[in-house]
């Protein structure tokens, strides 16, 4: 057993379980916290895949944006937050039940794929090729529609947010 | 390949060549450079915060017309020994109901944050850490599991006041990071690749010529990612209580401090590279020490300018330091970013000169438009006006004061 | 061919170590004697009155949301930018016009007031 | 080597565990984080597909790009929803928004 | 450029403004009207090219072959459905006095709303300006009228009401005729209700889109059953000969009649909905709540002549089957009655009213009555006359009286009174203030008595008389002559009690001439409504006949069989329009010459009861409102709701409800004890259990409707992978 194998199992079970803990844990900064943790796993799983751009993007997007966001609205919410008690709420045995039976079905549903087994990649060595990337997503033939269109979406979501996000002025003036 | 051309390059061939003699396959001798370089250099680092520390005191000393640590060794240069050896036997004081792990990792990532950045600095033709394609983005990633580091301090040390802290710097961290996510874009560009050693041979004309105004931008807002004066409102030790890291003692609280010291100087390394040619220089591709010695020197430069600023400048109010940052600092990278692509875009490729000049003569447009912006800004929405307390001692007796209502509304005011 | 991310790690490891070991040494060497009141907050150097939970201002949140935003776009922008030299002036309009969208947001943001810390 | 079935079964578990998340958790900031965790296990299919499979091509990687960028408009947006439920009703857990009781 | 493409932009243009001005430029009046009025002025300039070429080309021609441009619309069962405009003899003389009367009304509305005088203080969108206070040089501050708050939409209605106008006339097939049709609808409607904060505007406007929908309900399902016997709504195959054969001889189910005169009946009462004749009449007077241009425009000029078009359209239909000189069919009686009779009744009431501009609207019902009474014995010619003739004096009277109350409205603002502007009693001695529109008034009110041989009115009216007489129908001449004997009566009156005497309020005698741009109109109106009668000279006219060619008749000769002229020019109906007009004229001018101010209608004592009668319209509305509404409501409130409703449904749904109830009861008390009796509580509970655990399903938590989702759409995976792909293998 190769040693990339070794650091991939060792990995994946950490990741595995501090995604449980944020599923489960009974504070919400620590279940941020696990989950920056269960980021960081993801991330050095997509580094075992030779590639080197994304990473580094999962690390600066997710850990440093969205995992960051989520803990500032963790506190801005703390006030409420039952610390105490379970986390789940009533019904937790039946989404157990769902999860174990989708994670059943889809493990033999994908056992049944010859493709399963393949170990050769077919990424250069020297990671992915961020200047064809780039090139394709300016490419008019390749993803300039996806590429505009992200940025409209993020605009949508910026302008959404802040118009949630932000008190009301005029209702008391 | 002589010792005194690439003294780093040879020890790592002679190292590899000895492993090799004896027999370890080359996987593993890869491994165990890597391990040596990697802890060579880290441990260089962490000791280089001392002389950083020392060379930051003198100079804050003389521009505050001091002498600064003269006793202990020359120029009293082992002053910061001293120092060391006294955190080093410091007592932990760890306060009731903190959350232990948080609490204790948080220094640990505060100085790894830094001290990662490190990997992927070239030091001269031969000599870093790696190669790597992504490093830009690789920076700022690091940097922003630093964030991740105040919020445990914050959090961790069961205290309402680091919890604000910790916000207030997490929002000071985050908001200067973009625009100096969108001022690394233009040495990307110019370069055409996002590994720091393609930036630096990328450069035989500086960066910092094509794009001036871009170099600003980031050099403020790595200062302001520090969080060192004039951006330094986490610890304002004359003001508030010493910030998110109010609850550590002993190393812990060192860490912190080594943190902040060697992020200053690591901006300075990352400024050099990215906008001063990093080891370029005359003779550097043949002499790869010289390289060395070029950067050195260009960092050491750009330290003792943020050094200055430290102690030159006051201290930003939090309101203000947000409002240039995102309502000045971001537009204006945004603009320049995509005026540079266009301008860069349709000027000759061979023609460098004309490149420079016409680059220099956009920044300096684009700042003036700016200014020009700011300032009718300011004309539109003038800031309220401050009542300033004046003095009823000074001016008349003290029933006066208490009666006259000029004083009342001053003392509200 | 996983040099670089193994270098990467094996310095991850040292930085995080170095500090650690630090800290370790400093415990060992330090005197430990913890007591009741030298283990209490410490706060601004007062009492601690409540509970640590202090209300936070909106304000963080729509900070952190911007900067969201303009993270999240590094994603194309760099790319964007790694490729700048082997595209057309097509390309590089489409840049612009993505810049120039993002920087609408920014302005929308600017207008709503949502920038402003009080 | 690492063969993908390792990558496709942890992703799935991750999926799974994610699922249970956005399921179970009472705290809807926690299943937002369980979204999240079902994000990265989908980017990581995706890239573990392009990684051993379609390298040639580009499509993985502006599939990635394009979720992770989805991702983050859709957390922002669910927790400025969270936000503002909170500051109307002074709620965060997901069984008292009841709004939808029939 | 060419007369096809000049029928394809004639309509569109105005539909251009309509879209610029409600999207663009309605914040700015002076851009509003400026568009509204260019497209239109484009427009007439178009219509005139066409009208003479057409009279340079179409005269000699035939009726077969039109200029027309068609192209196919929207693919159907049978072949395609082809839209095209088409011009000729019919739409070219419509399109005529429409393209004159719509741009004279888009001019006199800048005047009317009070273009370029301040804003008032009070104004509010959706009423009417209430004057604004200007101070002149000397300081003194005077009350004038502001402008209409609501400026740059009324253009805007107006051109899109031009468009639909355009559009019916030069369309070549029904149902896009139809279309036009109901733009129509919707533009009356919405400028009926223009002023929409009046609860009075508001009414009529719903009255009126209510009432013509009867109408157009009828027409479109003639249209429908013409659509399915015929296969096309086209004209040019519709009336050849072989399909009106068709039609003809083919036997309708209903009461006796072919097919043809079916449809002709259906689509005549959307004749009657929107020319307003005798039983859906009701909708016209009250239309008057609008603004004056709007009246002059859509209840005098053009819409309502397009009722008036449609069943000149389709008379060949109509008249199918039917010669010249034999007996009328059973469409053409009904026509020829309603007319009759509506001119009859419509004059009557004109009488009693008081406000000006209902005098007016009633006036317009009662010549509508006759052009279609015209129309029902045949004389094509001299329905189509009249309606040219009628479009003009009518909208110069409508013209003339907004232009009066305008004044009025001048004198009231000055002089804070609380008069109505449009109440003739408190108006008189206009004709010193105001001469201009005096003189055009009267112009038109001669037109519209049929003031002998000067006036357009005088023809057109002594020709479907003569034509009345000749074809013998007896009955509908008397009442015809009548009715013209009325129609001058209240037209003196009306001009009598405005202009003539002494004024009868204050407001009356600052009233003040109104400005150019609303005089103009006036003038130009004026002088067609005198001479659009020239072109319409019977040849056989004694003395002056032959002097003029009898163009029109010439004209419009192609397209449609006629009463061929007989030489002897019987004089009994000339005599008689010359008695009726001088008659009436001089008896309004008698009889109302010496009304003094606050005196009641001098006709109030000798007709006593009559005259409230008159004064209440015959109690139509009351009657409608008897017979129509009050039952709807009721059946709307009392049956439906009350019953329906609450009765017999939420009596069915508490039966069920307490039927569980007992049903529970049943169990809890019967039941259960004797299922704990046995010992066997597990079932209960079980039940208990599962019922508690259904009625959380619909708890509004989010997370349990994702469980089901996910759980379900599990399952279905499950389910395809067993089935679709048998146990095992997944098909890869």
């Amino acid at each position: 057993m190769a040693v990339i194998q070794i650091v991939f199992i060792l990995v994946a079970v950490v990741t595995i379980i501090s995604a449980g803990m944020v599923v489960s844990v009974r504070s919400m900064v620590h279940a941020a916290l696990w989950l920056v943790l269960a980021l960081l796993g993801v991330a050095a799983l997509f580094a075992l895949l030779q590639v080197r751009f994304f990473p580094v993007v999962q690390v600066l997007v997710y850990i440093g944006a969205i995992a960051t966001l989520i803990i500032v609205a963790v506190m801005l919410t703390r006030q409420v937050m039952q610390d105490v008690g379970s986390q789940l709420n009533s019904n937790w045995w039946l989404a157990a039940f769902v999860s174990v039976t989708l994670f059943i079905g889809m493990v033999w549903a994908l056992s049944n794929w010859p493709g399963m087994m393949t170990t050769t990649r077919a990424v250069p060595p020297g990671g992915e090729d961020i200047v064809a990337f780039g090139k394709a997503l300016t490419d008019p033939a390749g993803f300039v529609i996806p590429f505009e269109v992200a940025s409209v979406l993020l605009l949508g979501a910026l302008i959404g947010a802040i118009f949630l996000a932000t008190e009301r002025k005029e209702k008391q003036g | 390949m002589n010792f005194l051309y690439d003294p780093v390059g040879f020890l790592a061939e002679w190292l590899r060549g000895l492993l090799s003699t004896w027999g370890i396959p080359d996987v593993w001798i890869t491994f165990m450079l890597f391990l040596v370089g990697a802890g060579l250099l880290a441990t260089g680092a962490m000791v280089l915060v001392v002389f950083l520390i020392w060379g930051e005191r003198k100079v804050i000393g003389r521009v505050q017309d001091r002498f600064g640590p003269n006793r202990v060794g020359p120029w009293g240069i082992f002053q910061t020994f001293a120092d060391l050896l006294k955190i080093f036997t410091k007592e932990y004081i760890t306060p009731t109901g903190v959350d232990i792990v948080s609490y204790n990792l948080a220094p640990i990532l505060a100085v790894a944050s830094v001290l990662m950045v490190w990997a992927v600095i070239p030091f001269s033709i031969t000599f870093y850490g790696t190669d790597f394609n992504a490093a830009v983005l690789y920076i700022m990633a690091v940097g922003s599991i630093g964030e991740v580091g105040v919020v445990m301090a914050g959090w961790g040390s069961n205290n309402k006041y680091a919890m604000l802290a910790a916000f207030r710097a997490v929002a000071q961290l985050i908001s200067y990071e973009v625009p100096m996510v969108l001022s690394l874009v233009l040495p990307v560009m110019f370069a055409g690749s996002m590994s720091l050693v393609g930036i630096v041979q990328s450069q035989p004309v500086w960066n910092i010529f094509l794009a001036p105004l871009g170099a600003i931008v980031f050099l403020i807002s790595s200062i302001a990612e520090v969080g060192r004066a004039p951006f330094d409102l986490t610890e304002s030790e004359s003001e508030l209580v010493a910030g998110f890291n109010i609850e550590y003692s002993g190393l812990k609280f060192g860490m912190f401090y080594v943190a902040d010291f060697l992020h200053a100087f690591t901006i300075s390394l990352l400024f050099a590279t990215f906008f001063l040619g990093g080891w370029q220089g005359p003779g550097a591709a043949q002499f790869p020490f010289l390289g060395f010695v070029y950067y050195v020197l260009k960092t050491g430069c750009v330290y003792f300018l943020t050094v200055l600023m430290r102690a030159a400048l006051p201290r930003f109010r939090i309101d203000q330091m947000m409002d240039l940052n995102w309502k000045f600092l971001t537009p204006l990278s945004l603009v320049l970013v995509m005026l540079s692509a266009l301008v860069y875009k349709i000027l000759p490729k061979n023609m460098v000169f004309l490149q420079v000049i016409v680059m220099v003569v956009l920044n300096v447009l684009v700042y003036v438009v700016a200014d020009w912006l700011l300032n009718y800004y300011e004309k539109r929405n003038p800031r309220p006006a401050v009542v300033n307390e004046l003095r009823p001692m000074a001016r008349f007796p003290y029933a006066v004061a208490q009666s006259s209502s000029v004083s009342k509304k001053a003392r509200e005011g | 061919m996983l040099n670089d991310w193994l270098y990467i790690g094996i310095f991850a490891g040292i930085s995080i170590f170095l500090p650690a070991a630090a800290i370790t040494i400093a415990g060992i060497l330090g005197p430990r004697k913890p007591d009741l009141l030298k283990n209490s907050i410490y706060e601004c150097g007062i009492e601690t009155v409540g509970t640590t939970w202090v209300q936070f201002k909106a304000q963080y949140y729509v900070y952190t949301l911007v900067f969201l935003i303009f993270d999240v776009e590094t994603i194309l922008l760099y790319p964007w930018a790694v490729a700048y030299h082997q595209m057309l002036l097509f390309g590089v309009i489409e840049g612009v016009i993505f810049i120039l969208i993002l920087l609408g947001g920014l302005l929308y943001t600017w207008r709503k007031g949502a920038l402003e810390w009080v | 080597m690492i063969p993908l079935s390792w990558y496709l079964i942890f992703s799935t578990a991750l999926f799974c565990v994610g699922l249970f998340g956005v399921l179970a958790r009472k705290n809807a900031i926690g299943i937002l984080m369980g979204v999240e965790l079902m994000l990265n296990a989908v980017n990581l299919n995706l890239l573990a597909f392009w990684s051993y499979l379609y390298a040639a091509q580009m499509n993985g990687l502006v599939f990635v790009a394009i979720v992770f960028i989805t991702a983050s408009a859709e957390v922002a947006v669910g927790l400025a929803l969270i936000i503002s439920v909170y500051r109307c009703r002074r709620i965060v857990v997901a069984d008292e928004m009841t709004e939808l009781r029939g | 450029m060419t007369t096809e493409l000049l029928l394809w932009l004639i309509p569109l243009l105005p539909l251009l403004a309509f879209g610029l001005i409600s999207l663009f430029s309605f914040r700015s009046r002076g851009v509003s009207h400026g568009l509204a009025l260019g497209s239109v002025g484009l427009s007439w300039l178009g219509s005139m090219v066409i009208f003479f070429r057409a009279i340079g080309g179409l005269t000699s021609i035939s009726s077969s072959d039109f200029r027309a441009s068609r192209f196919d619309w929207l693919p159907l069962g049978k072949g395609t459905f082809q839209i095209g405009m088409q011009l000729d003899q019919l739409s070219t003389v419509t399109l005529f006095f429409v393209a004159w009367t719509v741009l004279m009304i888009f001019i006199y509305s800048v005047g009317y709303h009070n273009y370029g005088s301040p804003i008032g203080e009070y104004d509010l969108p959706g009423l009417p300006p209430h004057g604004a206070v200007i101070k002149d040089k000397k300081g003194r501050s005077h009350r004038v009228p502001s402008v209409e708050p609501l400026y740059s939409r009324f253009f805007a209605f107006f051109a899109l009401f031009a468009f639909a106008m355009y559009l019916l006339v030069l369309t070549d097939n029904l149902l896009v005729l139809y279309i036009a049709w109901e733009i129509m609808g919707l533009c009356s409607y919405l400028l009926i209700g223009f002023w929409y904060a009046r609860p009075s505007a508001r009414d009529a406007a719903v009255k009126a889109f209510i009432t013509t929908r009867v109408g157009d309900m009828f027409m479109l399902i003639g249209l429908a059953a013409l659509y399915s016997i015929s296969g096309t709504l086209s004209y040019h195959e519709i009336f050849s000969a072989q399909a009106l054969e068709k039609l003809v001889s083919s036997q309708a189910p209903v009461l006796g009649l072919s097919w043809a005169g079916l449809i002709g009946l259906l689509i005549f009462f959307g004749t009657i909905g929107k020319s307003a004749q005798f039983p859906l009449h009701v909708w016209l007077p009250d239309a008057m709540e609008g603004p004056t241009p709007v009246s002059a425009m859509i209840h005098a000029a053009t819409m309502v002549s397009a009722g008036v078009y449609l069943a000149l359209r389709t008379f060949p239909l109509i008249s199918a089957g039917w010669a010249p000189g034999d007996a009328l069919n059973p469409t053409m009686m009904v026509m020829a009655t309603i007319g009759a009779f509506t001119a009859l009744f419509a004059a009557l009431i004109a009488v009693g009213q008081n406000d000006m501009k209902r005098v007016l609207a009633y006036s317009t019902i009662s010549q509508l009555g006759f052009m279609i009474a015209a129309l029902g014995i045949g004389a094509y010619v001299a329905a189509a006359f009249h309606l040219v003739t009628h479009a003009f004096f009518k909208a110069l009277l409508f013209l003339g009286s907004g232009s009066v109350i305008h004044g009025m409205e001048h004198g009231v603002l000055h002089t804070n009174e609380q008069v109505d502007p449009q109440n003739m009693f408190k108006m008189g001695g206009l004709r010193k203030k105001m001469p201009l529109t005096f003189w055009t008034f009267l112009i038109g009110g001669f037109a519209l008595s049929g003031f002998p041989l000067v006036t357009a009115g005088f023809w057109s009216k002594d020709e479907i008389l003569s034509k009345v007489f000749e074809t013998g129908h007896l009955l509908i001449f008397i009442t015809l002559a009548l009715s013209a004997l009325i129609t001058a009566f209240y037209t003196m009156r009306q001009i009598t009690l405005t202009f003539l005497g002494k004024p009868r309020s204050k407001s009356a005698e600052h009233a003040q001439e109104s400005r150019p741009v609303m005089t103009l109109p006036l003038v130009v109106l004026a002088f067609f409504a005198i001479t659009a009668g020239w072109v319409g000279i019977p040849g056989n006219f004694p003395a002056i006949g032959g002097l003029l060619p009898n163009w029109f008749e010439h004209f419009l000769a192609g397209i449609q069989l006629e009463v061929e002229i007989t030489n002897a020019y019987s004089l009994a109906p000339l005599f008689t329009s010359l008695v009726v007009a001088l008659g009436g004229l001089t008896l309004g001018w008698l009889v109302y010459r010496r009304v003094s101010m606050g005196s009641p209608d001098p006709l109030q004592k000798p007709l006593g009861r009559v005259h409230t009668w008159l004064v209440n319209k015959f109690y139509v509305d009351e009657l409608y409102n008897l017979v129509l509404v009050r039952p709807a409501y009721w059946l709307a409130e009392t049956f439906s709701y009350q019953w329906i409703d609450k009765g017999l449904l939420d009596g069915i749904l508490y039966a069920i409800g307490r039927f569980g109830l007992w049903l529970g009861q049943f169990f809890r008390t019967t039941i259960d004890r004797l299922i704990n009796w046995i010992g066997d509580k597990v079932i209960a509970d079980g039940v208990r259990g599962t019922g508690k655990q259904l009625s959380t399903a619909q708890s509004g938590r989010l997370q349990q409707y994702l469980i089901l989702m996910v759980a379900i759409s599990l399952l279905i995976g499950i389910f395809f992978i067993f089935t679709l792909f048998g146990s095992g293998n997944l098909g890869y």
